[in-house]
């Protein structure tokens, strides 16, 4: 499809799609399908509670907690307090690559491992702080880690056990060990979102601002929401170093305690996953006057676009050099690898069903390839992630919002420290930069691109029959669905084991990778070819009942 | 060292689980409700259960797996999972068309107290159950036993749900899998049909979860036991159970409300299991047992006898299910290896006696522990303290397999670094061959990379 | 290195053969007399010849392989083998009773000149041969071609001495399954029966060469193909012919004897193989495809698809035996893998023309080699020139996959350090699905061994 | 079967046997299977035409010529001339260990490599000395070896390419390469044991004696007919090693071709095989003066008897305490084992029939273990190899024999010196030393056990029958057959894949493998249970059909 090109008005769709739903049913979705005008300011119903029975994409609280935000960090131990399930799931299968670098191979790792209290029946009626306090105190022992992280599960929330208390007992005892807890029960808030807010929240209690030991670095940032997913973090550390940026934590991909500790002496907040980690940038700005800016690492051009960013808002003519020569090493080779992959890419359609961010990032690289967005939606976002945070004032707090902790902050009586003037702020704003600010991927889409918001089973169903995508993004659960409808699926939480696909290097793997999705041959070998032939021939194409 | 934090030294554990060798109720139910056909299994709780299981489910078969949750809201966690469930009910039934749904509960909803067989009759007698169409469940706490007993429970369901009594008799015998692959279903199917046994087998997951590429998505594959065989199942003159965690309870069933008496087989996984089953199903069916059988007998004892020098005396470390362990400890006996250490995380006493009276004799010293905190973790610190020839276990094995240099053969659930447990059955003496293969592979892959240049060897 | 005398360097050869891709015609011709019921292959040269070719067929299947041997002796060789082989046919019906000799000549008695044809037609015409039995023969020069050849000369002398026509035409197909394993071979009749499309199948070493063991040796295995069966293929509506090199005699002989035609079909290993040979067979025979198959088809491309971005763009490099390694070149481009180097010491102009063509738009820098000097040797050089991800090949490849860090599939003949390849087919939907886990799981393998601590991943 | 209890008289097996058949091969069979009488010189025919469809164990001339004399020798190219099978049948199949040892990982190997000159038909109508001389060429070009070896085959003998002479033109020709031939067409003699010879003689004549460099140790012997099997050269080397007794040449196991060039400064020759080398001692004793001495390293007592009788050779004080010390460091280990074993092994019943000399040597393992050998007999074995060396002046030389070269050997003018006197060779030999002379299986069997020569497949069916022994003795053609009958098979040739099994370390390793065997449980589970039931059971036993 070219640029040109108009894409198909859903609307016949979006009201094929409802009209097989119960009314009631076919309300709710309607307000989370948009069939996209650029022109218009359109509600993009989200972050809302997913209706039983509906078959979502959706997971838990603890998951973005646990899952998601923690569980990239090596040096702490994880442990899940509650049946066993919870922590066996989360066990490495996210892909959070980490490098115990400097640390060498006997560097703290505890990633490849899994910690549970395994809550059985008598913890649930009796109580189960006394097993989770044993736990800690076994994990110490054996282990002896800086940090123990305490994850509740849903029935823990339930019976009562405070894990935060059980944690300030245990810290106290231990001495030497960071000891905190997750109110992270499955059941609150509507998906994975109010996981990521709750461990926003925790470790910027707990952890940011430990250690004021300044960095010797002379730009030094913070990368907020990226997970080194098949290793998208080292490729953008990659990035940073042969530009001279020092990264002093990033959340929360290959991070350590350490980093977390320190993370609040840099001097500027690059956000990647808005929707994950937006409150640790607010935070981080109010207490401690670092300001925040969102960038996207997912793309050439806009990896590019994102450096550019940072040296304009450090101002510093050698930065912004050494910035444009490493930009002058690195692109043209990606731009080719582009050229060369179009060939194979150009026109084709692209869906996206994914995360808080990367159904809106990844469109970037499918631009590149000349491939069209026909239709988009987040799992777990938020109307800001499609709207732009404009909408934030106007978004009303519902109840399971309302349940999820908001942390007053104030500015730190000591170490707030404004690293830019307002003035400074608002001309990098005027000159388009998106300071404090995200602008949500709807403006990036086409007119007539159909949005929608926690895509059920049965609206996939469809938009495969309507549109015949080339590609399919999307998870794990959705991607044998999908393959079996003939259309590859390109898994955007995991990379289907691919990756990095994050920088320069990133983007020259996802065209490859596409372009091989796309080129690849059993794709035309679905139909046994006995069914291809005439049906009248007597020999083929009858059932026959052995 | 990708473990590199794990001790050689063992201390006492009780209350910390690492690296666990087992997983929870619920997503057993799902598995063994995928065994019926039309069925849409159901997650009564959050949706974070039904995301991850239905996420282990796909990655260990890459196939699709589908099932609706009640997406519990912390509202829902306070008043009840009664009216998400009922508006599951409807919706499924409204936008998925499922001949059955099976629901299973959560740690959430069991701790909340929700009562299924409440909430069901009421949907049934509120008119949200089509006619023709079945809601059955289970209540699967995923803070006791573990993903086994969640399958055992869901077969209990199925039973509950779905099997009938009409007083007239049935020349067919009943077997339930056990927590098996599609393969072995298939295969157990293939053995039944040659010894001309009648049978009626569930749950069946064949053909749901290893479905063709067709280039059609189908939600309700071809495969699955229907409600008309399951039904049948009353009428049974026998039930044969394989597995005694994933099968007793629901033979029980069985017999108790329809009298159908049963029998509880080891899964038929190795040379004498399989003699077992086969045995007892020829009893059971009265069907001889067919000569071709002493053929597919004979070629698996024929590669153990060919074979032996390598396997003899190989110490083997395993983690898994009782169910598989168990004739798999067996088997390995059978083949003069050494059981070593074994760990499965599921409870049950009858597990250890078990393991000890088949190891008394040759593999006295055995190291095993099931249940709480028996997890890798003090599998892996046994090894260090005892190196293993072998270990067999699910994919999470290849951390230990790797740090330690052992021969690593994929056995049990999750699988999800490798393909062919859904398509080559291990159940059988076709099973066994292909066990055999994989061990010998494994260990003779070993050999081949390790050995001194001067003692690689050609033949083998 | 265990190969460390092999330069990067090539240099032309036109004398000297290293490391064959090959070897001679008798083995060949043993090989395919086994796959006829009751038979007693005879080698009529030198004792080594016989002795050699059961020991590699042995150490290939671990089954006993019997055959007698003319044993010649300079006195022989100097006034031709008649005696000898006279006193051979002798001896063998009277001390060891099969049904059938089928006699294959060596290069001694062939550059010799003895006339088997007049030898056996001695032996008739004196009595030697008892009633109802059977003496069948086939010229096997070592010098000539390959031990493929030599498989395609007894399957021609099976047909010559044995198929006959009644003028009654029978409604079924012959299958001519060319130098297959034991495995395959009851694949192909599994395919067969499942079509309900009748067959007559010879050679058939399945229940011969994987016999079973039950305490009791059987000089002559329940397996192989009747005579009763053999004589009717003369009266059969159409041969199909699998592998143009193993089969094309002896289906136009089965033509220009009895006018039965016949079709050559690439042996059905892989998607594209079989979908021919299912649609061949379906129309020959005249019967459905039935849906079954749809399902198991749809198995090997679910698998093909969802595994791809393993397999996409990965070199390969292959050697064996021509029928072998065509289709199997044609599912590597169905897997998008890269056919990089494939050698086959078999002779036949066709072949490269053949591969050439299978990757002109896929891999048409493909290098190919057959015939003489086409060896392993070569290959290591094409390989240290340009490396591969996999290596495919008998077992003699794994010294080179040692030397180079190449995951490894064994595949062809002999594999002796492996089991598995006469219990398991490689040939039809399912049998592509094992060449996939074994593809699969070495290149895996090698990840998970090799892959920076970093880098190691759980799923797959 | 305790010693004192007597065998079974098999006389009426060995009717039965003859019985089925023809009259004139029963006359023939009958000479070579003799019921042992150890009071009686009873002839043994062996060496003679195997009748044609019998079913032998036997190989070919090549086989014994190439296969085993010269296959071990890792700096030699053995070049096939003939169709292909030969050279490929023969690659890496017999299990020559080889370690280039001190000329390091880089050291001359092509034990790896089969080389041939795969000829085609034209090379059999026109000739084939043309390509040989161009394959050695190529092979020269790439390689570079010290030495190229030539084997004809069948067809060669028959069109006449006279491999000497182009192997003496291309040794000519290349200058540093020691190019000869082997006449060892496969048609020749009865057996291997006719190549062993054709190796022996070319060995002799090419090789041995082109390096006169003295020696450099005090006690330097070689090893005859010791092939490195599964590694037993490595052991007996150990063993040397261990007593300070130098070796100078192997032949052939682990050997070079410059270790067989310095073979005739040895003052001793140890025999082990001395069936396929005794050729090699008596031309050594005769052109340069070194006596030759049997022994078995085949067992801890044989070991520790070769040992001593080494020692009493070189009547060396200090040798001999040295070896004493050696066997009281490494026998009493082995009894140990032995005993141990022996709860599991005494009184079994073994068969052997395998080789030239091993169905010997083994004997000595299983009455280590406490076994019986009830019946053996060699594969390719003469006479001699049964009865003893006394035999030798009655042995009728026939036309198979005559056929095969017998070099006409002298002192050597310059290099012959006597290492021992007559007088210390007899007074050795009436201490009991079998100096140049061997005594023969027949005299270390039991009373009525069985000899058969050139073994039927019938005859071992009967014998298996017969018997019911607790394991066989054979190669790879008979393990299946036999084990198909429930009767472990051990492979003496290959070892299956097992050994070391001589010298100290290859006792135990033997004695485990024979207890494992017999302790394996497989062998009790051969039948199917239903049929093990009673047949009047109406579920089980009938036959079905499908």
């Amino acid at each position: 499809m070219s640029e040109e090109m108009k894409l198909p008005d859903p609307s016949t769709l979006k009201d094929e799609i409802l009209a097989k739903y119960p009314p009631k049913i076919a309300r709710k979705r309607a307000k989370s399908m948009v069939i996209n005008d650029t022109k218009l300011d359109q509600e993009v119903q989200s972050n809302v509670r997913t209706i039983p029975g509906i078959i979502t994409q959706r997971g838990c609280t603890y998951a973005g907690c646990k899952g998601v935000v923690l569980g990239p960090t090596r040096d702490i131990i994880n442990l899940v307090h509650g049946p066993i399930g919870c922590s066996f799931y989360a066990w490495l299968t996210r892909r959070n690559q980490t490098d115990p670098g400097p640390e060498g191979p006997d560097g703290e790792n505890f990633i490849n491992y899994c910690f549970s209290t395994d809550m059985q029946d008598e913890n649930i009626v009796f109580g189960g702080e006394k097993k989770l306090k044993q736990a800690i105190q076994e994990a110490y022992d054996i282990f002896k880690p800086k940090a123990i992280g305490v994850f509740s599960t849903c029935p823990v929330g339930l019976i009562g056990d405070d894990v935060h208390a059980v944690s300030r007992e245990m810290k106290e005892k231990l001495g030497d060990c960071n000891v905190f807890g997750f109110s992270c029960e499955g059941y609150k808030g509507v998906s994975q979102s109010a996981g990521h807010h709750i461990a926003n929240n925790q470790l910027f209690r707990h952890v940011v601002g430990n250690d004021d030991t300044k960095p010797e670095g002379k730009f030094n940032i913070n990368l907020l929401g990226e997970y080194n997913i098949g290793g998208d973090g080292f490729e953008i550390d990659r990035i940073f170093k042969a530009c001279g940026i020092d990264v002093i934590c990033t959340f929360s991909g290959n991070s350590t305690m350490g980093a977390f500790e320190k993370s609040h002496t840099a001097d500027l907040n690059l956000v990647m996953c808005h929707r994950s980690i937006n409150y640790m940038a607010e935070m981080m700005e109010t207490k401690f006057g670092i300001p925040w800016m969102k960038v996207n690492f997912i793309g050439g051009d806009s990896t590019a676009k994102a450096l550019r960013k940072i040296g304009e808002y450090f101002e510093d003519e050698a930065l912004q050099a050494k910035i444009e020569e490493v930009i002058a090493e690195e692109l043209p080779k990606v731009e080719a690898r582009a050229a060369e992959a179009r060939k194979r890419t150009e026109g084709k359609m692209a869906m996206l069903f994914v995360g808080g961010s990367r159904a809106h990032h990844y469109q970037e690289l499918f631009k590149e390839l000349g491939m069209e967005t026909v239709s988009a939606g987040y799992e777990f976002g938020h109307r800001d992630d499609y709207e732009g945070r404009k909408v934030l004032p106007t978004i009303k707090v519902d109840a399971d919002s309302r349940n999820i902790e908001e942390l007053k902050i104030e500015a730190d009586p000591e170490r707030f420290n404004p690293r830019a003037s307002e003035i400074k702020l608002e001309t990098l704003q005027e000159k388009g930069l998106e300071v404090s600010d995200y602008k949500g991927m709807k403006s990036d889409m086409s007119d007539n691109s159909l949005i929608v918001d926690d895509i059920t089973h049965w609206e996939t169903e469809k938009l495969i029959e309507f549109y015949k995508p080339d590609i399919f993004c999307a998870g794990i659960k959705e991607k044998y669905v999908v393959q079996k409808s003939g259309i590859p699926l390109k898994q955007l939480h995991s990379y289907d084991y691919g990756g990095p696909y994050a920088g320069f290097e990133g983007a020259v793997n996802f065209y490859t990778d596409i372009e091989t999705m796309l080129s690849t041959t059993i794709w035309k070998k679905l139909k046994a070819p006995w069914l291809a032939t005439s049906a009248t021939d007597p020999c083929i194409c009858a059932e026959y009942v052995a | 060292m990708l473990l590199r934090h794990t001790p050689k030294e063992i201390t006492e554990r009780k209350a910390l689980t690492i690296n666990p060798a087992k997983t929870c109720q619920p997503v057993g139910a799902m598995y063994a409700a995928l065994g019926v056909h039309g069925c849409l299994p159901h997650s009564h709780g959050s949706q974070g259960c039904c995301s991850y299981h239905r996420s282990v489910l796909t990655r260990h078969y890459k196939d699709p797996v589908m099932a609706g949750t009640s997406s519990f809201t912390e509202g829902s966690s306070v008043f009840g999972g009664q009216a998400n469930l009922m508006q599951a009910i409807t919706n499924m039934f409204t936008i998925y068309d499922p001949d059955i749904i099976a629901i299973h509960s959560t740690c959430l909803s069991e701790t909340i107290g929700d009562d299924l067989n409440q909430i069901v009759d009421k949907a049934t007698t509120d008119g949200k159950v089509p006619e023709g169409k079945n809601v059955i469940f289970c209540n699967t706490p995923s803070y006791v036993g573990s993903h086994v007993t969640g399958f055992a429970n869901m077969c209990t369901g199925i039973v509950k749900g779905l099997a009938k009594h009409t007083g007239v008799a049935k020349d067919q015998v009943n077997i339930l899998p056990g927590w098996v692959e599609p393969s072995d279903m298939r295969e157990i199917k293939r053995i039944a049909a040659e010894m001309a046994a009648q049978i009626v087998m569930y749950p069946d997951t064949s053909d749901v979860v290893d479905s063709p590429q067709t280039g059609k998505f189908e939600m309700y594959p071809a495969g699955g036991a229907t409600v008309e065989d399951i039904a049948s199942s009353g009428d049974s003159i026998k039930t044969l159970a394989l597995g005694a965690w994933a099968s007793t309870d629901a033979a029980k069933l069985l017999d108790s409300k329809f009298k159908v008496p049963f029998e509880v087989l080891d899964i038929p996984v190795g040379l004498s299991a399989t003699d077992r089953f086969v045995e007892a199903l020829s009893n059971a069916a009265k069907v001889p047992v067919p000569a071709s059988f002493v053929a597919e007998r004979g070629r698996l004892v024929d590669v153990v006898s060919d074979m032996s020098q390598y396997l003899y005396g190989k110490k083997v470390a395993l983690f898994g299910d009782p169910d598989q362990l168990i004739p798999l400890t067996e088997f390995l006996l059978d083949l003069d290896m050494v059981p070593t250490h074994i760990v499965s995380g599921t409870p049950g006493k009858k597990f250890t006696e078990k393991i000890k009276e088949l190891c008394a004799e040759k593999a006295p010293n055995v190291n095993v522990m099931n249940g709480a905190q028996a997890d890798i973790f003090q599998l892996h610190q046994w090894i260090k303290n005892e190196p293993v020839d072998l270990l067999m276990g699910n994919t999470y094995g290849k951390y230990i397999a790797r740090d330690e240099g052992i021969p690593f053969v994929r056995y049990g659930f999750p699988i999800i670094d490798r393909i062919g447990h859904s398509y080559f059955p291990t159940v059988g003496y076709t099973g066994g061959i292909r066990l055999l293969e994989k061990m010998l592979g494994a260990i003779m892959d070993k050999m081949d990379a390790t050995a001194d240049e001067t003692k690689v060897e050609l033949v083998m």
